[in-house]
């Protein structure tokens, strides 16, 4: 294993140093270490909190500041906040208005957001409520089992959902638009390598040097099948033709197009990617109206990429332009 | 599992603490691995880092009966492992603490565990048959309530893991691969039957050793 | 070889594609496919004209737009443009204040923008001045010799020199200022692998499993030294002092410190680099006013990072903080 | 090279071209590694780039008298290879077209190529015993001067490419690596042996079919 790190057992709490040091005009690191808080709260505004396991950076401590979220949990890598980090979170920048958590639909997140909610209301007499992303096209939606994966366009959902919070929406509004958001939004991702686990210190997963993963995670989950090498163009045709048939009837509306990498892709191909995604889906008539490439929502190392398609209605796309200042996300201000 | 009431010294919590503990450390690397197959390749370190938890803080848990110590003990996963294990091995443990008596002989003790793996289930949504840690709690369980031994508690344990291997994945992190989950062994499966195995093991040399 | 590529023959021109497509808000790429430039021109204000071999995004393309570059010239993979691309870029973006090119100071850079500066001045009467960068600390600077290459320092040029630019600054003026910042800014780079020129289909160079590369350029080019691969730590402290050893005097200046990405390091860990190399700088007493931490100056898929510090004068701290919109980065606006 | 004057008609032009073209094509990949070790692993794939595009044009090209053919080759360069070898290949063919009458003997052309040679390290601000193409070109140029013979230029040119093994790059990316330069042929003098020989080959066998 190769990475720039110290100890495996301390890197996380290092680097969120780092963060924090670096961008201590946005936020602050809490003393104990268990979230990163935007530095000044409005008062009256819902408080938006997320989180999840780390090494998806710049997700979720990247996303705190003006217009996006209020604090972020961030749990050892790939693995979920323990519920005291979200009840300090809630303690620390609840201004009265209630706090949304924003959760990715894994058990792990979702269990420790759950216990959190519940000890947040019994102890602190907090309001929460929350909104689980599951934007994964490639895992089939089920009520009677896991469902789909929360991955990038949870980043969708935060900046929307984030854009209301600070205009003054209040709690259950906010909980509406978050669902419908999501509902809008679905993703797909390949992998060409796996990730490696600092504290595991060997790959994921083997892949051969003419393979790629189709359907990935953004933990080096294995994805939906295992394949030979295609070109950009054919990958592109395969992710968009898939999420066009999943948005429906949404497809007609403007929609957002993100092209997220993974961790270990250079922009150079992230934006070969864009254009060929943006040619199938001109190709199916789809209006391309804003988007966002770079890697935002990432598994470590692992070099790859997903799409993600938001089908705007008119308020979510007055939402996206709006100002938003937080360290890997800038608009306006 | 001895008939006559039973009431665990806070020696005897340390002790099971450290074996625990010592168990999961040795086999961390191999729960890493079954996770590295079909989830995301943590479960070794999660489980690690909660058990070192609990022992880093053993004396003050193990101050308390029984009932409160596998409470506190349970609290410290949740509060320390994340992850799905976190809040699923903290709901065992704390839902174990609040159904035990402070003296209890056997028959106590398992309803006290069916309740706990209910208690797991209604956290995780989840059932028997989807190929997670419940495959091997449920048959635990059963087995504590039909009086048989620690040993054969034991096997029962190791089997049911063992069992999970062909099944595929309904929930947890597997449940994303469908099909693919099928011919690996559930790794929070494995930690359970390691931890009966290990607890079982212990039982056996101190009555062994009585 | 592994990338998100159709055909490595027109994997540039795609990726210019995807990128002027996603940020035509700021950029128009020519038709010619010769050059990016600004969207809206402001008459009468220097352009900054900058460019270099591509693989090294977002570097430059990426820096074009209110506050920084009028125009920037890619060139093939880790091949620096040709005259014409400048030409034709002058012509473009000139609006009669004359133009600055800067250069990273590469012999293949350093000729072809001199051509296209002769060129320009015969053929189309333009007024161009230029600045060189040679902000890497790896190489031994001497004129007997190529000396010291540019790096990721380009960019602190590159953003001060456009924020002057745009607040008016006339050319001679400008051409000396960036040659002031040049002066002030020092890199050292390191890389844990290899890149791989699309073209060429295989790793650069090949490392062992517990190696690093010391003083690595951006092209993947070997460094100083093979060695070992030690720790976050470790790095920094060598980085560091060597940088702060070679800034004498201006080390009492307040500083920006720029840990960059090589293209296939995650954000973890280049924020824990960050969090190593504040410590070390500290300690030595630097007053580091300023940061900046991500992938802007990259080796297209190596693994790796540099530290940048540049000694910041008065005027350049103000320039830093001024307003500046493009695709990669934005302040203010 | 003939004593007397010589003058290329339009067919000699094209297949010198078509020579270069297939010379620096098959060695294509092999340019890149030289480059690989010393440099950013491009050279073959500039080379290439850059006589592809002469090729291209080469009717157009060879439609003018052979100075300014080896002009308009020379700007095709510019224009189309970049990096260090585009401008420094570029001014070598544009000089020698500048300075060759159109009728010219061996001597004319042992003057121009001088010239080009000077033109290139001017360009390159760079001068010989600095493991550059120089290396090969000065040689090269005495050997001209020198009256050789067509097959004694191109084992100068071949041996003066092998002699910059040894040599430490004082100028060209290989500079920044030192004394580790020391031991690898330099790139852009493999290509310029390479054509030397490629353009030997085509006298020698014209010479040998008249
Ligand atoms: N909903 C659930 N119900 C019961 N057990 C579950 C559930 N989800 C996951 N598990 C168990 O948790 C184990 C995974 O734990 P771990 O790897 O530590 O957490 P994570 O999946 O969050 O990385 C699985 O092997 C499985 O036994
Ligand atoms: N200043 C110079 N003078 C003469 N030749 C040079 C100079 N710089 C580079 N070269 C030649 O150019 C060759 C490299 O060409 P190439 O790889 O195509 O360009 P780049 O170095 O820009 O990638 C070197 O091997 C060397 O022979
Ligand atoms: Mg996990
Ligand atoms: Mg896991
Ligand atoms: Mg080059
Ligand atoms: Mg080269």
């Amino acid at each position: 294993m190769k990475k720039f790190i110290n100890d495996p057992s301390t890197a996380l709490q290092e680097s969120l140093a780092g963060f924090a040091a670096a961008h201590a005009d946005i936020v602050t690191l809490a003393p104990s270490g268990k979230f990163v808080r935007r530095k000044e709260l409005k008062q009256g505004k819902v408080a938006l909190i997320s989180g999840g396991g780390s090494g998806h950076e710049p997700l979720h401590a990247g996303f705190v500041g003006h217009g996006m979220l209020d604090a972020a949990c961030p749990g050892e890598v790939f693995t979920s906040p323990t519920p005291d980090q979200m009840v300090e979170a809630v303690q620390g920048v609840d201004t009265g208005a209630g706090c949304l958590f924003i959760v990715k639909n894994y058990e792990g997140d979702v269990m420790n957001f759950d216990m959190a909610a519940e000890m947040a209301s019994e102890m602190a007499g907090a309001r929460v409520l929350q909104v689980v992303t599951n934007d994964d096209m490639a895992v089939e939606d089920s009520t009677f089992t896991t469902g789909r994966r929360g991955v990038a366009g949870t980043l969708v959902v935060e900046k929307i959902v984030g854009a209301a919070a600070e205009a003054g929406m209040d709690l259950e509004t906010l909980q509406e638009l978050g669902k419908r958001v999501n509902a809008n939004t679905r993703s797909f991702g390949v992998a060409l390598t796996s990730c490696t686990v600092p504290a595991a210190g060997k790959p994921t997963f083997d892949i051969g040097e003419d393979e790629m993963e189709f359907g990935v995670g953004i933990h080096g989950e294995p994805g939906r099948r295992r394949g030979k090498l295609i070109s950009a163009d054919e990958i592109a045709e395969e992710i968009c033709e898939g999420i066009v048939r999943e948005l429906g009837a949404a497809r007609s509306k403007p929609v957002l197009l993100l092209v997220n990498g993974f961790g270990a892709t250079p922009l150079m191909e992230l934006y070969l990617m864009h254009n060929s995604a943006r040619k199938v889906l001109e190709k199916q008539g789809v209006n391309i109206a804003r988007s966002l490439t770079g890697s935002f929502v990432t598994s470590l190392d692992m070099a790859g990429c997903s799409v993600t398609v938001t089908a705007l209605e008119e308020d979510m796309l007055t939402l996206w332009d709006a100002q938003v200042h937080t360290a890997a996300l800038r608009m306006g201000m | 599992m001895s008939k006559t009431m039973t009431r665990l010294t806070s020696e005897d919590m340390k002790a099971l603490i450290g074996a625990m503990q010592a168990a999961i450390a040795e086999n961390a690397e191999r729960l890493t691995a079954l996770d590295q197959a079909i989830g995301d390749g943590d479960h070794g370190i999660n489980m690690k880092r909660g058990f070192d938890a609990i022992a880093a803080d053993a004396d003050a848990i193990c101050d308390k009966p029984t009932p409160q110590a596998l409470s506190a003990a349970g609290m410290k996963l949740v509060m320390s492992v994340g992850g799905a294990s976190g809040p699923l091995f903290g709901t065992l443990f704390m839902t174990l603490g609040k159904s035990l008596p402070e003296d209890f002989e056997c028959g106590a003790f398992a309803d006290a565990f069916a309740k706990a793996v209910d208690a797991v289930a209604a956290r995780g949504k989840s059932s028997a048959g989807q190929k997670t840690m419940l495959d091997v709690l449920y048959p635990v369980s059963d087995a504590l309530a039909a009086g048989k031994s620690v040993g054969e508690v034991a096997a029962v344990a190791a089997e049911a893991a063992e069992a999970t291997v062909p099944m595929e994945a309904k929930r947890g992190r597997a449940s994303f691969l469908g099909e693919r989950s099928i011919g690996h062994m559930d790794p929070g499966s494995c930690s359970c039957s390691l931890l009966v195995n290990t607890i079982a093991a212990w039982i056996s040399a101190k009555e062994h050793a009585a």
